[in-house]
């Protein structure tokens, strides 16, 4: 994959020698700089009223899909991604993985903490109300911490421990 | 009871090559792949170093260096990268299947709540009862522990039965294992937690010094009927000791000796020593208002269950709430009385 | 070397992120190392793509945190995300990307060699960064009063620029969800963290208008524009999935989610 | 080339062929505007080996306290502080930057034929960058250092006086220069290649420069997040890592992970590109199945991000992602095996020279067999919960950090010193001071692996008497290591100040570097090279070119 290989474009400067001597890029018309323009406008008045709909879970993949298309378009076109190196495209394409593996490996752990044990039966969280010591003190609600913490365990107040949000 | 003899013959030189004794059903499964690990880790290192040496030997440089060049051996190198492959799913495969049988426990395992705290463990048994720095288990009994930790990250490590867990503050990890050898087994806490200043005594007797270090305790694997009878009475005075004996006890075991000396020191936490009965100067800010007080039995009652209630001045307000019974704050009182 | 090249590396403060901008004698733009300028150009654009790379692995760490958090506090979030202003952050979406079109535009004029055209390009991109910033300051302004502040600050309203707490201000924290101050110190740190990329936009957008103005850049040589560029091309990128993410969050109550 | 004239900043003008690039400009101010990847590449040297000396004496003192059970020279806090600063120094400020920015930066242009680094001025920019962070760090030294240990791990490091802020903050810093140097090398390696030096013919110590640098670049600004939201954290109490505010503390060690454990492939790496090089060069041989080293270079890279949370196994984490990942971690064995098989392989009908830099080479390859084996009982759930922060883990990474990647730097220093300095240094004593090095750095780790498996806790002050006759043993040989080192630092000071003049190519070598004048001029090359053989095709090399003179 060796990229010592010169642009191949039709411009005028035609100087031999070590790949193309001179730099030319592609250079957009107004009218593609300016289409490109109105496309992300559109897609960010398409993004605020979808998220007016409730969608339910939808909402949230609608709203990345969307912002994963203006990046897209913001990358191709006015980052010339296009009609640039394709190495520079690689590197663009092993940063989105490498962060896309970090937000998978992470989110699997974050979510499956107590899915594993429900087969058996137990649960790894207590849904029994108590809170773990040193977990949520909620920092505005001062008055009731206050007089409410005596045991640690002692006190069944509402909020579960943080991460037993889900209902079973 | 058995004597508490704590750690002297503890730990006899370990059997099975450089384990501690098991005395857990687990703990055998495990030593079993540590020992086939350790076998083959030996194989592949002495093959290769045997074979380094002595192809350094043999081809020396000599006079007459003819490079060769190096022939090309592509199905031994695809070998070498697809009979591993076989091998290391193996390793997963078992070592995941023993990992499981020390997280999932069975419906009827007895639960205790184990809380690590900077610098000593407390127990909770399921009737309630609260004891430091020991736990009594029985034997051939599947045992969940439920871990939390109220400040920094500890981690409950009991070697005996190859099993550790984070105690992570604002949540609650579980850990499985059933004890199945009677006697006295240490557990530490493998994960940094810090250290006191100065070079105060451990909450446990014999006990390494130095907070993360410090933080052991002891579980005692008791015949059944020995646990029931146990587990029935709350924490009574043992015999022969009288309250103030008892109460220096247990400013042993619930590591009060970390932060409050009894011999006059500066500490983390005021003295003990000639502070019963005298009037105390509290920090009015944090103790909603009260100037100042008498250190009389209710003030000391009132410190130990909720501390941060009354905070005496020139001192932060970092002690935990203490869940023991009268009887034993009773006897802390009456071991305060003896200090003038 | 002219001390225009030593000037040149240490401007873009700790960051340093643009490899520098080459000065050499025949022709002048062109590095003694360099054979050709396409091969100067090629590596100055694969250097910056790979800084790019780096701070979106940089910026997908918060999004991570945001990630998990907003599995666990789904209710606090919608609840945050409400209180939010979505017009004026819709604005700044629509604002971002203009400067995202005058940036481009200002690199194809550059490249035409059209020097007076370049300056009007870059000086609308300073404009449009500008009024982005006077947006957030309002709009920071208004969770100060309203004391949805991060972490230990939460819940007291305080006055942006005294940081005093603001006697007698209702502040609704009391009535949201808990967890909520989780919420508003993502809110901080993405945004905080974004807005100070686009004041190191704008240092480097006006270091490039000083050098144009001073006829550095011909058709030739125009590589320090189109580096710019894509750092404010990578900079509207960012807020392109912070806008969604952080104004449009729409909250499942967990029994629908099965 | 036309006479250049030399210029006062020695890189604007071409300098002249025939002076080499130490006396080509003269003064400190030559050497604090330096442009030149070699200059660079000393600077770097220097400050890393400062600092090693630093963590290396704090080490001492740690091992010197295990010495006996209870309190042997200082307090429990005081000990804390010391092997905080032994990890925080000895990973942040020695092991990253010393083979890519030091000796790679030295090497790399060289190897490619080039003139100079694809960025000259940011190259510098990130040794002043370095410099700033390590003043960051010795500010804190200074004012009462860290007792957090070098993972920083929250709530902990939130929650405990001392300078924590400076620290993370030279981290911080520290962390940009290591981005930017592999921005720089990748740049270079693709854009700098001089003619005829295709893909299949760089050396393999290019190629894992290169596989470091994208590890540098992609996994660097993930621990720059985390640092940053550790010190929010500490100031505003921002609640991301607060259990009481609703934050989680495992997510703090999954971002922390996530950066480290690629750094510690940004450590190996180079280490076994170095170890390509010597083991070709003193085997005259080309290394055996060069194809599947790089490929397995750029597969330790890739697999470096799937793994991280290995170090995570008993950290409260789902049993799931412990098997998702401790599946993942036993990928990364088979590049590791790989590449191990082919060394040895290499080896076999060779004609091979012992020299001191090949001692070294052969001494990796006995203990990053012990380091990457060792490294299959801690990927193994069962295994790793019992030996997970035991001393079997001190053991385990310092028998593939200092057993493997530290070794490869003496060995590659050795290696390149005569290019470097223009100077030889003494033979017989380097052969001595391996020995002792050998003997003192294997008597202080394996020890420690019985005292993991017997279940000896990380980080502890004080032990129980029965964990006391292996850490004496430990200990001692600790001093025997220590003596071992300064030796051979006293050994290239003596060299620099009466070595022999070096022949151009000292050890009989064909790679590409040894094709430049020793010490070479400021462009490397007297004129601009093409390479018309592979860096380790001896059987095509000419005699002349491996010729001492």
């Amino acid at each position: 994959m060796s990229d010592a290989h010169d642009h191949d474009h039709d411009h005028d400067h035609d100087e031999d020698g070590y790949g193309k001597d001179e730099v030319h890029a592609h250079i957009g018309s107004y009218k593609q700089y300016g289409a490109v323009f109105m496309a992300l406008l559109a897609f960010t008045l398409l993004t605020v009223a979808v998220a007016s709909v409730h969608l339910g879970n939808a909402n949230l993949a609608v709203a990345v899909i969307i912002a994963s298309l203006k990046a897209a378009l913001v990358c191709t076109f006015f980052m010339h991604l296009k009609d640039d190196n394709k190495f520079n495209s690689l590197i663009l394409i092993a940063a989105v993985t490498f962060i896309g593996v970090f937000f998978a490996l992470t989110l699997n752990d974050v979510s499956y903490r107590e899915k594993l044990d429900t087969q058996s039966g137990n649960r790894i969280y207590l849904e029994s109300g108590d809170k773990a010591p040193g977990s949520w003190d909620n920092p505005i609600k001062k008055e009731e911490k206050k007089e409410g913490e005596a045991a640690p365990q002692a006190s069944t107040s509402a909020s579960a421990a943080p991460s037993a949000s889900h209902a079973p | 009871m058995i004597h508490l003899d704590l750690l002297s013959g503890l730990t006899p030189p370990p059997a099975a090559f450089d384990l501690p004794p098991a005395i857990a059903v687990e703990s055998s499964q495990v030593d079993w792949l540590y020992n086939m690990i350790y076998y083959v880790s030996i194989f592949f290192t002495v093959v290769i170093t045997a074979l380094m040496l002595y192809w350094v030997r043999k081809y020396r440089r000599q006079k007459t260096d003819k490079r060769m060049e190096t022939p090309h051996y592509p199905r031994l190198e695809i070998a070498w990268t697809v009979i591993p492959c076989f091998f290391v799913v193996f390793l997963f495969h078992a070592g995941f299947k023993v990992f499981m049988t020390q997280a999932i426990a069975a419906q009827d395992a007895l639960e205790i709540r184990v809380r690590g705290q900077k610098w000593f463990w407390s127990f909770k048994y399921p009737n309630g009862r609260e004891e430091n720095s020991h736990l009594y288990l029985p034997v051939n009994k599947q045992v969940k522990f439920l871990l939390s930790s109220s400040d920094v990250i500890h981690a409950f490590f009991v070697p005996g039965a190859r099993a550790k867990k984070d105690c992570v503050p604002g949540m609650y990890t579980t850990l499985v294992f059933t004890p199945n050898v009677l006697g006295e087994t240490p557990v530490y806490c493998a994960e940094y937690c810090g250290a006191p200043l100065g070079y105060p005594e451990p909450a446990l007797e014999g006990a390494p010094h130095g907070g993360h270090s410090a933080m052991m305790a002891m579980i005692h694997v008791v015949p059944q009927d020995e646990f029931d009878k146990f587990i029935k009475e709350g924490p009574k005075r043992p015999e022969g000791l009288t309250d103030a004996e008892w109460g220096k006890q247990l400013y042993r075991q619930n590591a009060c000796i970390t932060c409050h000396s009894v011999d006059g020191a500066k500490g983390t936490g005021p003295t003990w020593k000639g502070m019963f009965g005298k009037p105390v100067e509290l920090n009015a800010a944090l103790s909603g208002g009260v100037g100042n007080v008498t250190a009389d039995e209710e003030y000391v009652h009132e410190s130990i269950l909720k501390p941060q209630a009354k905070v005496v001045m020139g001192f932060n307000p970092v002690m935990p709430p203490y869940t023991l019974s009268d009887k034993q704050i009773d006897a802390i009182i009456a071991y305060m009385k003896t200090l003038e | 070397m002219t001390t225009e090249a030593t000037a040149d590396h240490d401007e873009h403060g700790e960051h340093g992120g643009d490899p520098e901008h080459p000065h050499a004698d025949h022709p002048k733009w062109l590095q003694h190392h360099w054979d050709t300028p396409a091969q100067q150009f090629d590596a100055a654009k694969l250097g910056m793509w790979a800084f790019l790379g780096q701070e979106l692995l940089f910026f997908s760490g918060l999004f991570v945190a945001y990630a998990i958090y907003r599995t666990w506090f789904g209710e606090a979030f919608a609840a945050g995300s409400h209180e939010l202003n979505r017009t004026m952050g819709a604005a700044n979406t629509c604002v971002l990307l203009f400067s995202s079109l005058t940036a481009a535009l200002g690199v194809r004029s550059s490249q035409l060699g059209k020097k007076n055209e370049t300056t009007i390009w870059i000086v609308l991109t300073i404009g449009c960064a500008f009024a982005f910033l006077v947006v957030k300051y309002f709009e920071y302004q208004a969770k100060f009063h309203h004391g949805l502040l991060p972490g230990t600050f939460f819940g007291t309203p305080r006055d942006m620029l005294t940081f005093e707490p603001l006697v007698g201000a209702h502040s609704p924290a009391a009535e949201l969800p808990n967890h909520t101050n989780v919420f508003f110190s993502l809110y901080f740190i993405m945004t905080g963290l974004h807005a100070l990329h686009v004041i190191i936009g704008i240092g480097i957008w006006i270091w490039i208008l000083k050098r144009n103005l001073r006829g550095d850049f011909s058709k030739r040589y125009f590589t320090p524009v189109d580096i710019t560029a894509l750092y404010w091309h990578l900079v509207d990128l960012v807020w392109i999935y912070l806008f969604p993410m952080m104004y449009l969050i729409d909250y499942v109550p967990p029994g629908h989610r099965g | 080339m036309a006479a250049i004239t030399t210029d006062q900043h020695g890189h604007g003008g071409h300098g002249d062929p025939n002076v080499d690039y130490l006396h080509v400009s003269k003064g400190i101010w030559s050497w604090i505007y330096t442009l030149d990847h070699k200059r660079i590449g000393i600077l770097y040297l220097v400050s890393v080996i400062t600092f090693f000396i630093v963590a290396g004496l704090a080490a001492l003192l740690v091992r010197i306290e295990l010495f006996t059970p209870g309190r042997t020279i200082v307090d429990p806090d005081t000990y804390n502080r010391l092997f905080t600063l032994h990890g925080v120094v000895m990973v942040f400020l020695f092991i990253i930057p010393a083979i890519p920015a030091s000796l790679g930066n030295f090497v790399l242009p060289m190897m490619l034929g080039a003139k100079d680094v694809a960025f000259p001025r940011l190259n510098l920019l990130s040794y002043y960058i370095y410099l700033l962070g390590s003043c960051f760090a010795i500010y804190s030294l200074i004012s009462g250092a860290v007792d957090t240990g070098w993972t920083f791990y929250t709530p902990y490091s939130t929650t405990t006086n001392g300078a924590v802020i400076a620290m993370v903050l030279g981290a911080f810093i520290a962390g940009f220069s290591s981005i930017l140097t592999g921005v720089n090398f990748i740049t270079t390696i693709h854009k700098l290649r001089a003619p005829g030096l295709t893909w299949s013919r760089l050396p393999l110590f290019l190629w894992a420069i290169y596989a470091t640098s994208i590890l540098q670049v992609l996994a660097t600004p993930v621990l720059a997040i985390t640092l940053l939201l550790l010190m929010l954290e500490r100031t505003f109490g921002i609640g991301i890592f607060d259990p009481h505010k609703g934050g989680d503390p495992v997510l703090f060690q999954h971002f922390f992970w996530f950066y480290s454990h690629p750094a510690v492939y940004i450590m190996i790496l180079p280490g076994m590109g170095i170890i390509n090089e010597l083991i070709s060069t003193f085997s005259h041989r080309k290394i055996m199945g060069y194809r599947a080293v790089f490929i397995s270079s750029l597969a330790l890279a890739l697999f470096s991000f799937l793994v991280w949370a290995h170090h995570m196994f008993t950290s409260g984490m789902s049993e799931y992602a412990n098997m998702v990942f401790s599946a993942l971690t036993f990928l990364v064995a088979i590049p590791s095996g790989v590449k191990v098989f082919n060394w040895t392989g290499t080896l076999y009908k060779a004609s091979i020279w012992a020299a001191s830099p090949m001692l070294y080479a052969l001494a990796f390859l006995f203990q990053f067999c012990i380091g990457g084996l060792t490294g299959l009982f801690l990927g193994m759930l069962a295994t790793d919960i019992h030996l997970h922060d035991t001393y079997f883990v001190v053991a385990h990474f310092h028998y593939v950090m200092v057993g493997s990647t530290v070794f490869a730097f003496w060995g590659g220093l050795h290696y390149w010193w005569p290019k470097i300095t223009g100077k030889m240094y003494d033979e017989g004593t380097a052969k001595k001071v391996f020995w002792i090095v050998f003997v003192g750095y294997n008597g202080v780790f394996l020890p420690q692996f019985v005292l993991g498996s017997r279940g000896m806790p990380r980080r502890y002050y004080d032990y129980l008497p029965q964990f006391e006759f292996l850490h004496k043993v430990s200990t001692m040989f600790s001093w025997v290591l220590a003596v071992g080192l300064f030796w051979m630092l006293f050994m290239f000071i003596q060299s620099l100040r009466n070595g022999k003049k070096a022949p151009r190519n000292p050890w009989n070598s064909a790679g590409y570097e040894w094709g430049t004048p020793t010490p070479p001029p400021l462009e490397n090359f007297t004129s601009p090279p093409t390479f018309t053989r592979g860096p380790y095709d001896y059987h095509l090399a000419t005699d002349a070119e491996i010729a001492e003179d």
